[in-house]
């Protein structure tokens, strides 16, 4: 481990809001002028809340035992490891045999998987597929990226800890994982979720101040509102 | 379009047939024999070099303390923690590994939900894993820094036992800069080393090829160093970690690149006394040998007025009196003494204290006297016959003397160390010289193998000529009259018991008899302390037959310190490290006498 | 008959330099993401498409989402550190940037390569060609609804990294070319075990050949769709299968042999049409091609000798100012590595040159104005671009 | 060999006999050692002192054995007399040193009283009967022994110090 | 190589060429005649193919060095033409009207060098980064490794101990070291 390098000091510039995202005045095809703010306009400003247990025990656990049947994933491959998803969605590993499929979109999904290292970019598109994404919802890290930087750990341009942006319920070692090693982790998943311990969206709901802080403290052309949903 | 192109695609439904080619039981699948999987490493084989960490290109591996290994010679007692929020199992770290100890398993599958689960000390935190024989290894030696040691040139056996030139010819720049570049600057070796030399910097920079820089560094823990460039007993490189798979590096030769390859008068801009001021106080230093040198080279540095007091026509005591011409030539010698000197050190030669001047003396005319007085005297195997027989550390001092000595056609050697080896080499020599033909016999109890001479040593004996009998104990030195005949030794079956004690059995029914017209005793040495007088052997306190110093060299007397190998053992770089540590020592009592004062 | 073709004319026309002017205000104008987390991308790219109707009127090729300052990153490790990262550059078919960065060190370095080498070498590139071929009719086929053919060329290209795993020690990143040789042998009875995968391997492509070169659906989707004149080959940087589709018959293994490529016979094949389906047809004869060049080489390559060079001590290994280029086929064009070094032992500057990088930025923005919606992921495919190596 | 040691032997013939020769044996060495210090030079007076406070070990363990009532009880046995009688008995005299021994002397003489001293034991526990009074002697000729090894080892450092 | 580099010399300034391979050389032209070297090039001597464009941040000599690699794709010949910039005020001169994939790379290098080319298409959009406000990275005073500390966060509790220290401060703490 190589301590903290301060003779290089990074600049810390705010980048303005895209023209089209400030609150302007426009006028409408019809000729009137409205104000308009986009981001409170353009997006609904609900934030994110607690996912409610069921008000018995054997109600919840049925819920869990159901949601643990159908991880449904979001086929968005944000690093290497999605080479390794095909793998899956095909009939040699065929993890649809386990209740696990990949859905084209977020509101149809509620695994996210990042899939290795996350350059500033993508953490933007993955937070906002996540908050878009339906609860109960979970996500898994893939690789050593995902816990600690991985072998991008001293890049520019990709974050070290996916927990600190987004909340991880299983991480799975590798560079890559392999598909036998996905499928170990969706199992283990299953088992978190049947056990009610996959609290990862709720600590989001929960910290959510943290969370919003962390990310924005990395992404610095912020031009989304603050909770995606 | 036609209908060829809108049917052929049905003929996809024949798989519906086939076989499905899923893996059935998908988490049990075991990865190929050569996956690069988790890590294993073995405590045993592990030294705590700290390559693997070096390569790391993801600074994935920390060196950190684990119960149950502890930092000895060769081994730092650190072990690889593997940080798998890091680590890309590229196996850089295996293919480096100096010792083959780091491996990896074929296991793949590691999931968790604590993202701070995944480090571990391979081979120290138990994992599934640890004794799984499958998964990577290197295919054969490690190759990724070099496993050969550089040849380094020396006279041909035939061309120097007629004289007593220098046999190794040293490193030429191209040599060290290859050799140079094999270290993996690990560091294990300084800690061996007595006299603590900064390794890893010096060999640095002789792949840089500042030699200059190199010697500056060189004098910062030893003033001998074109010495101990070439007669080391270079422990450092026992426990060098390109030892275990290939040769060590040659800390040696590369120190006396460094010294050879820095023009003679250099040396003098290059090491020059620092700018202190003049402390008024004196020191009194009995022995020009490496201890007694270093401890005056240190003093000066600092201030002081030191004098050296030396029994010999010569400083160098047993650098120049016991070691051969051909290992160390006597020109090197002086320049490296005129180093020292040049520090402002004076060195009165035929002073033997006790006779030309007391200890007493010594102790009012001086703030201090430091005892450095080596091991002069050779011991005897009082075997019948012994008084006949020479002892090779007086035949030594004879010989650099410029003394006549006999020299019959055959010569029987007792001992196995490195002094036996020397006085046969001379002997042999002088022989050949003499009668043109090597008649040297050595014998010695131990077995080839634990022989205390150096490999090299004994290797380049038996090419010059000289026979070595291992295990054999003397029994008699055979003289006729007044002349010796011979010497008869029986074999020694066993010469350590099961506990590697000292516990000699001998087999009185293989008798042998060597003939020879000298038998040379090179059994052991000790110190000549008459020169203490009864009084002051009486007042000083005395462990185990030595003179008793403190950590810091210091005696039972306020006034005096002892260094060297009269109180360490023979060893000369063990004499210089004695000399830094008294030299500090003393300097620090000086001082606080000059604080006293003021 | 009825026609499939809409009534373009209401759509806006091309201004004199062949531009749309496109006002959004207009209304006649949406703005279309395509990309990074839709179903018809290559990879996680996004193209940013202007659409009028169902036509694209303008798009422009959004990358940055794999960036992870490779050249940056390499130039603060030492060249033995480069080695593992280099192959994470494109993920499909990494082999190709071990060898090139490896070539191009040893060249700078002065380090000979055992001949053994140089055919494993060899082998694990025509193993890495076999993968992305895979990849690539897996991807063309399933962008046009040929889902099955995409399970089946997933499936051999399983087999494959089954074959990998077990000669390098890993499926994906195999990190085995290194700078001086390679990692090991080939294992016990490896040829026998390869046999089996390329037989397989023809068996099902000669099934997907069935079910994509004689269907109507692929011939009506793909010919005559994303045509790229072959008068623009050169200045777009068009290299490797696509412009082979396109008539030009040129190959670096055929043109500048590397590796034991002169003593290997292939043939380069080549089409006429310059669209997707001759694309696709480009790549599938070559994919043949390489299967048989695999064989080839298990045939003809020595059974025994060293796999590596001798190296310096890795740890301060020190390489003299120089700067080279070292270029391969990969199964999308020239691959090439441009590496500067000082005298250091760190890399000055490390370029990588992938064919993706001119394929999918300004060839694909020209490309796809013009084209139907629902062309655009078979066109994006058909280009064959892997994003890792566009933004590395 | 002294005429006066050999006559001290011939007549015995039990245990106790035996037992009190082998303790005045020891008393004799240790009182020997003691009186060899102050003479020689103060830088080998350690290996003196060693010597001396080694053969005092022996002695109370002489007379800690020679008041076991089990010990004591088996002491009116008679025994065969010892083959290696002689060396025992050679040990018991004291030889000359010289005025100022040196350690290789003092050593060599040790190592002489120590081997005579164990092969006596090993003989005597040998023909001893079966009983406390047997391992009592094997106990002896192991410390002996062991004494012997230890002064080896040292003979080995100090004398064979290799010569570097 | 050689015969085309002595047939061009006369018009144009060259440095002194390094011939790394036999297919491929490397040489240094003046800023103002690269132009029209490369039209030449490319229209007369077949070097009709852009392999790459990309710059070198030599900081020690205040100088980009801006690497046009061309290739001839008939004789298989690769030619790689050295641009030297003054690094304060770093502009190139477009060729995107030669190569219109050069606008990609000329995007890049303004991304990621600060390298300007006046006239290139799109030349100040963001390419690959996004929301950017520091150095542009791939300069040699952009610290990487400072960078990614000072805003990613590592996991803590971890220490290493190099081995020649930590046996120092274990086994020979006591010893004078570089007694001087």
């Amino acid at each position: 481990m190589e301590d903290v390098d301060d003779k290089f000091l990074k600049k810390n510039k705010e980048v303005p809001l895209r023209e089209e995202l400030r609150p302007r005045k426009v006028t409408t095809p019809d000729g009137q002028e409205i104000e308009i703010e986009p981001l409170r306009d353009y997006f609904c400003e609900a934030q994110p809340k607690v996912h409610p247990k069921a008000y018995s025990k054997i109600v919840e656990d049925f819920y869990n035992w159901a949601r643990s049947n159908s991880l449904w994933i979001l086929g968005f491959g944000t690093g290497c490891g999605a080479i390794e998803m095909r793998p899956l969605m095909t009939p040699r590993f065929d993890a649809y045999r386990y209740g696990i499929q990949w859905r084209p979109t977020p509101r149809q999904a509620n695994l996210l998987v990042i899939s290795g290292y996350l350059s500033v970019k993508t953490l933007k598109r993955a937070i906002r597929a996540y908050e878009q994404m339906p609860q109960p919802k979970y996500v898994m890290g893939l690789g050593s990226c995902t816990i600690n930087g991985g072998m991008y750990w001293d890049s520019y341009n990709t974050i070290k800890r996916l927990d600190d942006y987004l909340p991880v319920d299983l991480y799975i070692a590798g560079c890559m994982p392999r598909p036998e090693a996905l499928l170990h982790g969706f199992m283990e998943l299953k088992q978190i979720i049947r056990k009610g311990e996959a609290e990862g969206a709720n600590k989001y709901a929960e910290n959510f101040a943290q969370y919003k802080a962390n990310q924005k403290a990395v992404i610095k052309d912020w031009d989304m509102p603050d909770y995606n949903w | 379009m036609s209908l060829r192109d809108v049917l052929s695609p049905f003929t996809a439904w024949k798989h519906v047939i086939n076989d499905p080619v899923t893996i059935k039981d998908p988490f049990s699948r075991e990865a190929s024999d050569r996956y690069r999987g988790f890590h294993q490493n073995d405590m045993d084989k592990c030294i705590g070099c700290g390559s693997c960490e070096e390569i790391c290109q993801n600074a994935a591996i920390d060196m950190v303390p684990v119960e149950g290994q502890n930092a000895g010679p060769g081994d730092s007692g650190l072990r690889p923690m593997i940080d798998y929020g890091r680590c890309c199992w590229c196996a850089l770290c295996v293919d480096v590994c100096m010792t083959g100890s780091l491996t990896m398993s074929n296991e793949y599958t590691w999931v968790d939900s604590d993202p701070d689960a995944f480090r571990f000390v391979p081979g120290v935190d138990a994992k599934s894993w640890d004794l799984e024989p499958k998964g990577y290894q290197r295919e054969d030696e490690r190759r990724l820094t070099g496993t050969v040691r550089a040849p380094m040139g020396e006279t041909c056996p035939e061309d120097r036992i007629g004289n007593f030139d220098e046999i190794v010819d040293g490193f030429t720049a191209e040599q060290a800069i290859i050799e140079a570049d094999r270290c993996v600057e690990c560091g294990l070796c300084v800690a061996t080393c007595p006299a603590h030399m900064d390794i890893p910097d010096y060999i640095s920079k002789v792949r840089d090829g500042d030699y200059e820089g190199g010697l500056q560094l060189l004098y910062e823990t030893n003033p001998f160093s074109q010495a101990c460039g070439r007669i080391c007993t270079h422990k450092c490189e026992t426990t060098c970690a390109a030892m275990h798979e290939g040769d060590a590096i040659a800390i040696r030769w590369l120190k006396r690149s460094i010294t050879d390859s820095v023009p003679r008068e250099r040396y003098f801009d290059l090491i020059q006394k620092p700018d202190v001021p003049e402390t008024g106080q004196s020191v009194a230093i009995i022995g020009a040998g490496p201890a007694g040198l270093t401890t005056a080279y240190d003093l000066a540095r600092k201030g002081h007025q030191v004098v050296v007091f030396e029994a010999l026509d010569k400083p160098g005591g047993m650098m120049r009196y016991g070691i051969p011409e051909y290992r160390l030539p006597y020109h090197v010698l002086d320049h490296e003494i005129s180093v020292i000197e040049s520090m402002g050190v004076e060195i009165r030669c035929n002073m033997r204290v006790g006779q030309e001047i007391s200890m007493d003396q010594l102790k009012t005319a001086y703030d201090a006297v430091v005892l450095s007085i080596g091991l002069h005297q050779g011991r005897s195997t009082r075997v019948p016959g012994s008084e006949k027989a020479e002892a090779a550390i007086d035949l030594l001092r004879r010989i650099t003397a410029g003394e006549e000595v006999p020299v019959p056609e055959q010569v029987a050697v007792i001992g196995g160390g490195n002094v036996a080896m020397d006085i046969a080499r001379s002997m042999a020599r002088l022989q050949k010289i003499k009668h043109g033909k090597v008649g040297v016999t050595v014998t010695a109890l131990e077995e080839l193998d634990r022989f205390l001479a150096d490999k090299e040593e004994i290797e380049e004996a038996l090419e010059e000529g000289c026979d070595i009998f291992p295990a054999r104990g003397p029994q008699e030195i055979l003289v006729d009259g007044d002349t010796v005949t011979g010497l008869r030794t029986w074999k020694v079956d066993a010469i350590f018991d099961a506990e590697g004690r000292f516990a000699p059995k001998y087999d009185e029914d293989d008798e042998m008899v060597h003939p020879a017209g000298m038998v040379v005793e090179a059994i052991g040495q000790m110190a000549d302390i008459s020169l203490l007088g009864a009084e002051l052997t009486e007042q000083l306190e005395w462990n185990r037959g030595r003179i008793m110093i403190d950590a810091d060299g210091q005696t039972s007397e306020p006034w005096l310190w002892a260094a060297g190998d009269a109180v360490s053992g023979p060893d000369v770089i063990h004499a210089v490290a004695d000399g830094h540590r008294v030299a500090v020592s003393i300097s620090r009592m000086l001082t606080a006498k000059r604080e006293a004062l003021q | 008959m009825f026609s499939f073709s809409p009534d373009r004319s209401q759509y806006p026309q091309p201004g004199p330099d062949g531009k749309v002017e496109v006002d959004l205000e207009t209304g006649k104008y949406l703005k279309l993401w395509h990309g990074p987390n839709h179903p018809g991308i290559t990879g996680n790219m996004s193209v940013e498409l202007t659409v009028c109707g169902d036509e694209v009127v303008e798009g422009k090729t959004h990358v940055g989402y794999l960036h992870r300052g490779f050249e940056k990153l390499m130039e603060r490790r030492t060249f033995i550190q480069v080695f593992p990262i280099v192959c994470r550059v494109c993920v499909p078919e990494p082999d190709f940037n071990e060898y090139c960065y490896a070539a191009a060190v040893e060249e700078l370095a002065g380090i000979e390569v055992p001949e053994m080498a140089t055919w494993i070498r060899t082998l694990i590139l025509e193993m890495g060609r076999f993968n992305s071929y895979m990849m690539a009719m897996g991807g063309i086929s399933g962008a046009l609804g040929l889902g099955v053919v995409g399970q089946w060329m997933t499936y051999t290209r399983d087999l494959m990294l089954d074959r990998f795993e077990e000669l390098t020690g890993a499926r994906i990143y195999h990190m085995f070319i290194l700078p001086g040789g390679v990692r090991a042998h080939l294992p016990e009875g490896f040829e026998g075990r390869m046999e089996e995968v390329l037989s397989t391997a023809e068996r099902y492509l000669a099934d997907a050949e069935k079910l994509m070169f004689h269907s109507s659906v692929f011939k009506t989707r793909t010919q005559g769709v994303g045509y790229i004149d072959p008068a623009l080959f050169e200045r777009y940087g068009v290299t490797g299968p696509n412009a082979r589709a396109g008539g030009v018959a040129k190959d670096v293994r055929k043109d500048s042999p590397y590796l034991v490529y002169d003593q290997l016979d292939f043939t380069v094949h080549t089409e006429e049409a310059s669209d997707i389906y001759a694309r696709t047809m480009v790549r599938f004869k070559d994919l043949h091609e390489t299967i048989q060049l695999i064989r080839q080489i298990l045939k003809k390559m020595p059974k025994e000798g060293p796999v590596m060079g001798n190296l310096p001590n890795v740890l301060h290994w020190k390489i003299p100012r120089g700067e080279t280029y070292i270029k391969g086929e990969s199964s999308r064009g020239e691959y090439g590595y441009y590496l500067v070094t000082d005298g250091t032992g760190y890399p000055r500057r490390i370029n990588v040159r992938g064919p993706s990088y001119t394929h999918a930025m300004a060839l694909l923005e020209h490309l796809i104005s013009g084209t139907n919606i629902s062309d655009v992921a078979a066109l994006m495919v058909s280009l064959h671009t892997y994003p890792p190596e566009i933004e590395r | 060999m002294s005429e006066a040691n050999k006559e001290k032997l011939s007549g015995l013939t039990t245990v106790k006999e035996i037992m009190d020769t082998a303790t005045s044996f020891e008393v004799v060495a240790r009182d020997f050692y003691a009186a060899l210090a102050p003479k020689v030079s103060k830088n080998i007076r350690w290996l003196v002192d060693e010597l001396a406070e080694e053969e005092q070990g022996h002695v109370d363990l002489f007379t800690k054995l020679a008041n076991d009532p089990k010990v004591s009880e088996a002491m009116a046995e008679k025994i065969q007399r010892p083959v290696a009688d002689g060396k025992f008995s050679d040990c018991v005299q004291v030889p000359d040193l010289g005025e100022n021994p040196d350690d290789q002397t003092v050593l060599q003489y040790a190592l002489m009283r120590e081997t005579a001293a164990m092969e006596q034991y090993t003989e005597l526990a040998t023909t001893a009967p079966e009983g406390p009074l047997k391992e009592a002697f094997t106990f002896l000729a192991n410390e002996e022994a062991e004494h012997k090894e230890e002064l080896e080892k040292i003979y080995y450092e100090i004398v064979h110090s290799g010569g570097v | 190589m050689r015969e085309l580099l002595y047939r061009l010399k006369d018009r144009y300034h060259f440095g002194t060429p390094t011939f790394q391979r036999d297919d491929l050389c490397f040489v240094t032209v003046k800023r103002s005649e690269l132009r029209a070297i490369l039209t030449e090039l490319r229209d007369v001597e077949g070097f009709t193919h852009l392999t790459l464009l990309t710059a070198v941040d030599w900081i020690e000599e205040q100088q980009f060095q801006l690497t046009y690699m061309i290739n001839n794709r008939e004789a298989n010949l690769t030619l790689a033409l050295r641009v030297m910039l003054d690094r304060e005020d770093a502009t190139g001169d477009t060729i995107h009207d030669l190569w219109p994939t050069a606008a990609t790379y000329q995007r890049e290098l303004r991304e990621m060098f600060g390298i300007n080319f006046p006239g290139s298409p799109r030349v100040d959009e963001e390419f690959i980064l996004e929301g950017w406000t520091d150095l542009p990275p791939y300069r040699r005073d952009f610290d990487t490794l400072a960078y990614s500390q000072q805003t990613y966060h590592d996991r803590p509790g971890r220490e290493t101990h190099d081995p020649k220290t930590h046996m120092q401060k274990v086994l020979y703490a006591d010893y004078p070291k570089g007694a001087k």
